[in-house]
């Protein structure tokens, strides 16, 4: 089993979700965080004078998902959270040991 | 620790004590700078026999409220939500302490010293500490057609908000027990006589400075003092203004204009064609600042933001409040337009420039704002609107002149003052928070407590 | 991009400019359209002759506050809050740049065009642009004991809430300065001949038609048009409503129950029994709307929310504002559960239906709740309240008849013109803004800022 | 599900008609009650022949509305921002729905039950039931210079917010039908008798007995009802206080305060001396009443606390309540101190020891600060303020006597009645929400709605 | 060392604290989340007319701990998270390298 | 490549970012979360009466570096996040197997 965690651009959250879901994603889990990248933060005008922000709003997506499918998701998530503009943002991919759901109890692909 | 803040709070309580007899002294001292007399009238309509009427009284009584509110919630939520999140209650506290600190004060001896009989041209009598003699049936001379009590509650509100102004530009780093101090010294050594000169028959009422609800009473005296303590206080660490809830600032924005109803139209002291007056240029002056601030800073910076649209709408309620009623429909619209367009660039190119940290443009908006209200007053007033007062374009120069010496008076006075009174305090109890406390935010370190859980 | 938004900007200056001076033309072509003349008045109670009365005078001055305050938080906090977060701050600016506009272009030319001296029953002289002639002691013939000043700043917030009340039905999607022009364009065009007609002797009030406060003027007219603009713009991306903080929803809802004591039983134009009848009418309707809304909704949905709640006390305010002068309290609370009932199904079962996309309900609500009590007032004006008023009830079914045309021509008026003024602001800025930004949020999109940092 | 809540709605309706009838008939019940009479003034200026005043109309219009904004959105957010997030809408709605309950009963029943005629010094004849007979022309006897109209709509507010204030105990746990339930009863069943018997000259006026504005028929009333409230419903699952959110609490205070001056000063029935001696009264305590808290707090718990300032406000406002137009500003400042300390112990230490769960100290506040200014009242009652009025400091300690008993009567009478009601309650609908309803909070499981989204 | 990382229910949130307490653990992290699986979002009511919410609100807790304990904290977490209602939510376990004390520089199992 | 989760004092954030960028660091995201360890919540006061708050709000960071820089971007946070008293906070280091930078499709280092 793999995890896949994308930082993505907030307004391409539901985007990115449907499309997952179309490829039959079972379950996901979307925090709210922020960062700089690239895209060295921006400025924002009050009362007409400059300030820096250097943390731009992102949110994170973390999906579970059998080996098999996690290049799909990867390529899948890849094309829909581009804009082409820096700020995009990034996807890791890790594994990991073992999954439970809590309900059942149920270990492994299973309950995924 | 506890035994250090017991320290201090007993020094506050002292103080009180002290500063309530000091002063009437202390005027004396100053009693060297009235010259001539010559009368002026504070409440623009002479009420011929001291007579309580209920409609003025149900206006004044109302009039007052409406100020009140102006500083709890009005000014707590416009600071409050610009400031950052994690200084938002003590910038909301400072207001609010404040409030309550005047209030008593008023009633002990900031009445008394402010609008009892002249002495000299400099403060009043101390006839009345504790409110003595005054019962529900006494009227003051300065407004006789409404009962004593709520002229003195009137006037409390105008001397609270002032002081609560000049916390903008302390936001974010100043200790709450040295704020309490300086509202203490401040409404005591600076409000009181400068009330007094304008409002209370002192020498620059008798020079005939107009001055309707308080341009320089309020907003210049304030301003100035925001000013010189920003500059004395220093930078905070982190110098942007991120407003923690605009939703906050336009609430507070909302409640300020309709508060402030009562304090421009309210200071006919009436409810009469004055008080209308007052009431429409208060309105339009407010409305045409909020646009022009906002266009300007559409042009200016690609976008109209909200804070802008707020902001100039309070520069133009300061504008107008020494104006209010003295000018006609198209005076309240020109200053209107200045009191957009020139504290936007005030606050937008000039601070940075000379680089003193007023958090909250408590100078940027109300000590220039109060200045260009002043001054327009004096080339403005029409009288037609109101026969007290003959502005330049109504062939009265002098007037321009009269002007500018209250607002110069007025900045030197609470200039200095100021000054003086920042060293005392940081000899007391030291002026800022600790660099960590700072960091972490005001409402943590002071008052150990979070806006939002 | 930057030159772009000035050329938005000079538009819109330009506009403003032609407006002025296009409308009495353009009114004069409406002159047909005048029927047979027969007074009327707008003020229930005849002052014989004008002279201010302090009482009068303070409570008019202090209920034209209170509609101010319905707009500036009230009205900005109810939509501010019913918005998703990312647009809160944009629907707030809505509301209060209209209210800054309208303020600005009502002494400017608002005022003489719809409630001075009638020109053939469709819109008021141009003799007082800029306030000519108007002063301190002026006394408009339309509200006998109080100074004219205080008469123009009431009928002013009138008109600025007015425009306001459309934003809610375009919300999250509608251009910022798309919206500035349609505020100027839809006060000059539409708001001011229909407020002529039915307050400033126009033809509808020659006719007999009861508007105490604002039915048809207000809330029909602007709920007419909140539906037509929200066909020309077409549904938003995500449709649902999300309040952002129904804690503002709440706020505002008390602030413009509040608020509207001023606009009902500030509508008897003095302090007296009748505009205790609309003030005691006003509370009790909007109470029992609020409590029906609140048990239709729990029995058809299963809960009770706050949104509710507050939904059906604006449902009766809105429902008794032309009623809350003539009605009795069985009228009142009647017309109460009409507007708690009808509204809900109106916005629960139809708007789904029909599926137009009235972000926040301003047809629904004001539309629907503003003829429900147009029309009941033709049933349940009781002559032993004002005798300026005979509904059905009381066997006058003519009364019904005129409601009718009233609500008819309004109707009829309002929807056409706005669909016309979207079409013109479309050609100069265009009416949404781009998807992204959409998707994004009009707070960071049209202003840059974001409600909570 | 959806049944069991018809069922509860229908009960709530049903119980809303009998209740309107028994009353009568239980009033007669207490006849036997009643003493010795002897004349007593509500209005403390008594008017001579009743005639509208213009002025006085228009204070107490506004008087009217300001006690409405206490309870929304003043009470909601004051409340609601110190509920947990979770339990914020649920805090709000308690507030709302109530005002709205009170509002319809109280010109169907309760306005003829408390202050028509008296029968045998216990409760009002009900023949002004839907307020037959009441006209834009009648006057009452207890407020002879006012419409009577506007004497009905400000009573009504008093009644609406003494039962909101209850709510404060019981929120975070009590089921929302329960609490509407409760609202019917306890306003029918207390309230409406207790007003009558010290507003509506029943039997403590006859006794003398002084409350200018509500301390023992508001505060102590409400205390009371909370505290046993509190007693039965039990204790929360988590106990703390965690304010969701303290910006809305300091605007609640401040709206508060700003509203209190229509409660306070309104009671003087007029725009006049008295009112004005109220008016400062008022914020004088208050002013003292927050710095006492706040300093005591300071040296016990070693931080001022912006809710210790809020909280000492309410504390001072409720404590100057009673005494407002009876005492002299050294009185206010007296009752000041004593309503900030008093009320900090009790939630502080005597809270804790007893273990009763009084969420937000509705007791510990509004009961204890009500005893305190209603006994203090009786010691400083200072004849030259109010000749109605004369305490033991001025050589009558009679009237000492006569405010115990009016308190204990209260308090007697209020905690037997919410006793017996909530048992009532409990056998309808049943007083607390599911275990997991009330971890996830009561805005989920009663409302399906979240504060913020 | 291993993580475990559960993503519950937020009324859930004390109970399972307490327990994990209870069995020792030193120390506990905690993020708002929000996410859907099986439990497909939920419907909202306003002003009587339906809306779809697909992220529900969870809450996400990650406890570090020493390799032996982890079943314990696995078991104990899944008894007390569990609801059996579908929404209970899932716990994952991955391993990691080092864990460094920030105020000591400890490294390894005595820096949990 | 390896991940370098810290949990740290939000106040300290500005200073572990500044201190990063000045090594050279491309990224960074962070997320607000609570937590508790040796120091165990703390007492707050409402209405002079004591309440124990168990999490008490942190900071976490993660930064993706190349491997080779990871003991230094360790030492970095460690010495900038501490103030020598309880809640300091934890650094965890995991590696994982793939990055991608969402606008490019690049991966493995030169995507970090
Ligand atoms: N090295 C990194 N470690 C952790 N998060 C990163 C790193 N680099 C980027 N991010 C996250 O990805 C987001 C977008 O990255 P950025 O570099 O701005 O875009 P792009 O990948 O298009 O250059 C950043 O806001 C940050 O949250
Ligand atoms: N495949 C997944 N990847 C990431 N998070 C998931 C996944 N499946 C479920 N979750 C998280 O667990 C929560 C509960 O899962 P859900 O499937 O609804 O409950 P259950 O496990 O009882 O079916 C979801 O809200 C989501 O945050
Ligand atoms: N075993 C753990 N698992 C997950 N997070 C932990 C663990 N121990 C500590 N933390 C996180 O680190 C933060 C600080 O840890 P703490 O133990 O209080 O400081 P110190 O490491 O100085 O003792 C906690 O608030 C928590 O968020």
């Amino acid at each position: 089993m793999k995890r896949i965690e994308a930082i993505i651009k907030p307004f391409k959250l539901d985007e990115v979700k449907d499309a997952l879901n179309a490829i039959g994603i079972q379950g996901m889990t979307v925090t709210e965080v922020k960062g700089f990248g690239r895209q060295k933060g921006h400025v924002e005008l009050y009362r007409g004078a400059e300030y820096d922000i250097t943390f731009i709003p992102k949110v994170k997506i973390e999906v579970v998902v059998p080996d098999g499918i996690a290049e799909k998701v990867l390529s899948t998530i890849q094309e829909k959270a581009k804009t082409g503009k820096i700020g995009d943002g990034k996807i890791f991919i890790s594994k990991f040991e073992e999954i439970v759901r809590i309900r059942t109890g149920e270990r492994g692909e299973t309950a995924i | 620790m506890k035994a250090a803040i017991q320290n201090k709070v007993v020094a506050v309580v002292l103080f009180l004590a002290v500063a309530a007899f000091l002063m009437p002294a202390a005027a004396m001292a100053e009693e060297a700078v009235a010259p001539t007399p010559a009368p002026a009238a504070a409440a623009p309509i002479p009420a011929p026999a001291p007579k309580i009427d209920t409609g003025d009284t149900a206006w004044m009584t109302v009039a007052t409220a409406l100020v009140m509110l102006m500083s709890i919630p009005g000014l707590a939520l416009f600071y409050g939500g610009l400031a950052k999140t994690k200084d938002t209650l003590n910038t909301m506290a400072m207001t609010f302490v404040t409030f309550c600190i005047v209030s008593v004060l008023w009633v002990v001896y900031g009445y008394t010293l402010s609008f009892n009989t002249d002495i000299g041209g400099v403060i009043g009598s101390a006839s009345k500490l504790f409110l003595k003699g005054v019962g529900p049936n006494s009227i003051s001379d300065l407004a006789k057609t409404i009962p004593e009590y709520i002229f003195i509650a009137y006037q409390l509100t105008f001397a609270a908000i002032t002081v609560a102004l000049a916390s903008g530009a302390y936001i974010e780093r100043m200790k709450f027990s040295a704020w309490i101090i300086f509202s203490v010294l401040w409404m005591t050594v600076v409000y009181l006589p400068v009330a007094h000169w304008v409002w209370g028959n002192g020498f620059l009422a008798k020079l005939g400075a107009l001055d309707f609800a308080g341009g320089t009473v309020v907003h210049i005296n304030a301003g100035v003092a925001a000013l010189v303590g920003a500059l004395v206080l220093g930078r905070r660490r982190e110098k942007a203004i991120i407003p923690g809830n605009l939703t906050l600032v336009v609430t507070g924005a909302g409640l300020l204009w309709f508060g402030w109803f009562g304090f421009n139209a309210g200071s006919a002291l009436a409810a009469n064609g004055l008080s209308g007056a007052a009431f429409i240029n208060t309105n339009t002056a407010t409305a045409v600042a909020a646009l022009a601030w906002m266009f300007v800073e559409w042009l200016h910076s690609g976008k109209p933001t909200v804070l802008g649209l707020a902001s100039g709408a309070v520069g133009g309620l300061v504008a107008i409040t020494p104006a209010a009623g003295y000018v006609n429909i198209s005076g309240a619209i020109i200053i209107g337009i200045a009191a957009g367009v020139i504290p936007f660039f005030m606050v937008a190119k000039m601070k940075p420039k000379f680089g003193y940290d007023d958090t909250l443009d408590a100078f940027g908006i109300h000590g220039v704002g109060g200045t260009i209200g002043a001054i327009l007053t004096g080339v403005f007033a029409d009288p037609a609107i109101n026969d007290a007062g003959k502005g330049l374009l109504y062939g009265n120069p002098g007037q321009l002149l009269t002007q500018l010496i209250a607002v110069a008076v007025t900045l030197v006075y609470s200039g200095v003052m100021t000054f003086v009174i920042f060293l005392i305090v940081k000899a007391i109890v030291g002026l800022r928070v600790e660099p960590e406390d700072e960091t972490a935010g005001l409402d943590e370190s002071q008052h150990g407590e979070r806006a939002y859980n």
